[in-house]
């Protein structure tokens, strides 16, 4: 592997992306240190997918920029993404293939020996008697699943998740909440994107309301997380839910 | 160069205003009498139309590696403006072609050329046009494309199809006929500067009203 | 500013129309061996291509440059409604 | 790292085309299907027009590798999956050589069912030099698939994407259909005229080297977003 990248801290510094004439991001800046669970709030189109996006290196900020300690992304070249893992909307995963090929095909790409950790990530994520089944066959929960266990197998410093629980139910969720918390208190950098307020209410350690792509508020999690939320974002906060899955 | 504008503007039209009287007065063609002049007006139509081609190769080279915005406009402008020296050439090579080989169109190794280069970059106007948010670095891409293309179409075309004069005539231009020759194609590249001028103004209005739009979401 | 700079453009492309008639064949000679006299039907049907070459050359550009005059006077007539919108907000 | 990575991504489109062979089966169809369309445009009594075969055969691979494509890159669209590849560690080009082996390979399959079937109904003596007819094939193969799979692969994101990947990519490889039929063309004569189909495949190789570097050269600026 192309040497070990390594980083303790993710800056967003004065960040704006536009496209055309719709403005997604506008000078947002935040830092994001390990042991962090960043809760990115706000309501569907604020900008937060385009903001993972662009932390995934997967697109370019129109200005500002993105370092990952201290560096830019041009300059760590093709092994950041060794340490960058991304849970999308889409969950990235191929409907033909069953649970275990896909987890085997990212395993390598990513140059790990796939045996013991495809094993691993499909018991945690509750799929080891499915391990053989095509992932079309499977639920939405379940695919929500085995997108999160994939985009863990390499072990990433950054974790990056766009609404990672929809499509879960309760018991799932507390499954996924407790990943989280486990992940950040071995040292990795979660952000973590999504509307629904009550799920991130006693999981972020800090949290950065977006609203219409601009930063509203950066601070430490505190118990008032909800009013605070609803004061700033206004009224509708709640009239944010996604149409089915969700709390 | 904004103030550059009005004289450059005037020079060339005044030289296409003076071209018809150059070629007038430029001898005859001793085979294909008065139609060879069509020459003085058709050729230098490619002349225009590699420049152009080369101008929107460079810029989308350096639009799609560095992102600049003022590379991307004078890539969209010289791709245009390399469609319509394109059509001008597709026009009058035919007309020419009319008197001297009796024919409308033929596949000519040169037309074929040109015609392949011309669907090249309408293909780049229409990519821009419907190809949504980001079309602007697939453009580039068929700027480049298209721009190394060219010595391939050349071959093979070549190749596959020819009865056009030879280009080896442009040399052996006599001094009576060359004075014109060159009038023209002087007179056809500062047309081509003055619309690359005019379209890359356009273009910078264009990116001014979407800041102005992005502003006022702000 | 832009309308007058067109202005410049337009008035010198219109002196184009003076020398349409201005087709007198002088004599010549080179590898395109030019002949000093040339039979009048050989050359008549040829003149009116002639005309049509440099007139459709002339008119591409002209539309051309419309085209773009056209499109600029949209955008600044969207930026100028845009800016009025501006300070309200 | 970089040939695991290209080899990786081949793998995996192998394993999923051979869950249905979709893509397959469609691309072959379309190419019989191509082939009799022009054979009813062709053949006048009977006689087929004179080698109209090398031309049938070039356009049937031109068009159906284009339906390959747009298939092919619809799969990696649906899932957005393309990203993921994106995320891997191995730089980017890696991952167009992938997907252009795996598209060698489809025409490849492809072309062996057409040219059997021209050469049978166009009586066309495709196998006279049977090296020089897979040179030309390889050459143009090549040449269409990497212009081609890297215009599909930037049209992934871009709208009204499957009617915009032949506007875009014929009048790129037309230089290559040219010297496919010319070449071919060379070779079905009474008796077949060397020199010329291997200066065609001259070219054809020249145009593979410029544009297969050309591609992998753009690849990683026209995915980044």
């Amino acid at each position: 592997m192309s040497g070990r990248v390594d980083f303790d801290s993710v800056q967003v510094i004065d960040v704006s992306r536009h496209f055309g004439r719709r403005r997604a991001l506008a000078n947002i800046s935040l830092t994001a240190h390990p042991g962090d669970i960043v809760g990115l709030l706000g309501p569907n189109g604020a900008g937060k997918s385009t903001l993972i996006t662009m932390l995934a290196t997967l697109a370019a900020p129109s200005k500002g920029e993105i370092r990952y300690g201290g560096q830019p992304a041009s300059a760590l070249g093709p092994a950041l993404r060794t340490r960058i893992g991304l849970l999308a909307h889409e969950l990235h995963l191929y409907p033909e293939l069953s649970a275990r090929q896909n987890l085997t095909f990212f395993a390598e790409l990513y140059g790990l020996d796939p045996r013991a950790l495809v094993d691993e990530a499909l018991e945690s994520a509750g799929l080891a008697d499915r391990g053989d089944e095509a992932v079309s066959g499977f639920s939405r929960g379940m695919r929500q699943r085995l997108a999160l266990e994939r985009s863990l197998l390499h072990g990433p410093r950054l974790v990056l998740f766009d609404e990672p629980f929809t499509g879960l139910d309760d018991r799932a969720v507390s499954i996924v909440a407790d990943r989280l918390r486990r992940l950040a208190s071995s040292g990795a950098i979660v952000m973590l994107a999504t509307h629904d307020l009550d799920l991130a209410d006693g999981l972020v350690t800090r949290v950065a309301l977006i609203r219409d792509g601009r930063l509203l508020s950066d601070e430490p999690a505190s118990p008032g997380l909800r009013a605070r939320y609803r004061a700033i974002v206004g009224g509708n906060a709640v009239a944010g839910r996604p149409d089915g899955g969700g709390h | 160069m904004r103030k550059a504008f009005g004289p450059l503007a005037a020079i060339t039209g005044l030289m296409f205003a003076g071209a018809p009287f150059m070629v007038a007065r430029a001898p005859y063609e001793s085979s294909m009498g008065l139609v060879q002049k069509i020459f003085y007006f058709h050729v230098p139509s490619w002349f225009a139309m590699f420049t152009a081609i080369g101008v929107c190769g460079v810029a989308s080279l350096f639009h799609l590696f560095k992102t600049s915005p003022r590379a991307d406009r004078i890539a969209e402008a010289a791709g245009e403006i390399a469609v319509l020296f394109g059509l001008m050439g597709l026009v009058t090579g035919p007309l020419w072609g009319r008197k001297a080989w009796g024919v409308w169109w033929i596949w000519d190794a040169k037309l074929t050329i040109a015609l392949l280069l011309e669907m090249t970059f309408i293909s780049g106007i229409l990519v821009r046009k419907y190809g949504g948010p980001g079309s602007d670095k697939l453009a580039a891409a068929v700027g480049i494309f298209g721009l190394a293309v060219v010595p391939f179409v050349y071959q093979a075309v070549n190749i596959w199809r020819t009865i056009h004069p030879l280009t080896s005539v442009v040399p052996t231009l006599p001094a009576t006929m060359g004075g014109p020759f060159w009038f023209c194609v002087a007179a056809y590249m500062l047309l081509l500067v003055v619309l690359l001028m005019m379209r890359v103004n356009l273009g910078k209005r264009q990116a001014a009203l979407d800041e102005l739009y992005l502003a006022y979401e702000d | 500013m832009s309308l007058r700079r067109l202005l410049i453009a337009l008035t010198t492309f219109v002196l184009l129309s003076a020398p349409a008639f201005a087709l007198q064949p002088p004599p010549g000679q080179s590898e395109f061996v030019p002949v000093d006299s040339v039979p009048l039907s050989d050359q008549l049907p040829a003149a009116p291509l002639l005309v049509t070459a440099y007139a459709f050359v002339w008119i591409a550009a002209m539309v051309y440059v419309w085209s773009i005059w056209r499109r600029l006077n949209k955008v600044e007539d969207e930026m100028r409604a845009l800016a009025q919108k501006m300070p309200r907000r | 790292m970089f040939f695991r990575t290209a080899w990786l991504v081949l793998r995996k489109d192998v394993a999923i085309e051979a869950k249905s062979w979709e893509v397959l089966t469609t691309t072959l169809f379309f190419a019989v299907s191509c082939v009799l369309i022009f054979a009813f445009a062709f053949v006048k009594e009977g006689r087929p027009v004179e080698d109209a075969a090398a031309g049938i055969l070039w356009i049937a691979i031109a068009f159906s590798g284009t339906l390959a494509l747009g298939r092919t890159f619809e799969r990696e669209r649906y899932g957005e999956t393309l990203r993921a590849l994106l995320l891997a560690p191995a730089p980017r080009p890696a991952l167009y050589v992938g997907k252009l082996m795996g598209m060698l390979a489809l025409l490849g399959l492809a072309e062996m069912l057409l040219v059997p079937m021209v050469a049978l109904m166009f009586q066309a003596s495709l196998f006279s030099r049977p090296l020089l007819l897979v040179g030309l094939l390889a050459g143009g193969t090549i040449g269409f698939c990497a212009v081609g799979t890297l215009f599909a692969a930037m049209l992934v994101r871009a709208r009204s994407r499957d009617v915009l990947l032949p506007i875009l990519l014929y009048p790129i490889i037309i230089p290559v259909i040219i010297a496919g039929v010319r070449g071919t063309a060379a070779l079905l004569g009474a008796e077949p005229d060397e020199p010329t189909a291997i200066m065609w495949i001259g070219i054809l190789g020249a145009f593979d080297v410029v544009f297969v570097t050309l591609a992998l050269w753009t690849f990683e600026p026209l995915m980044t977003e």
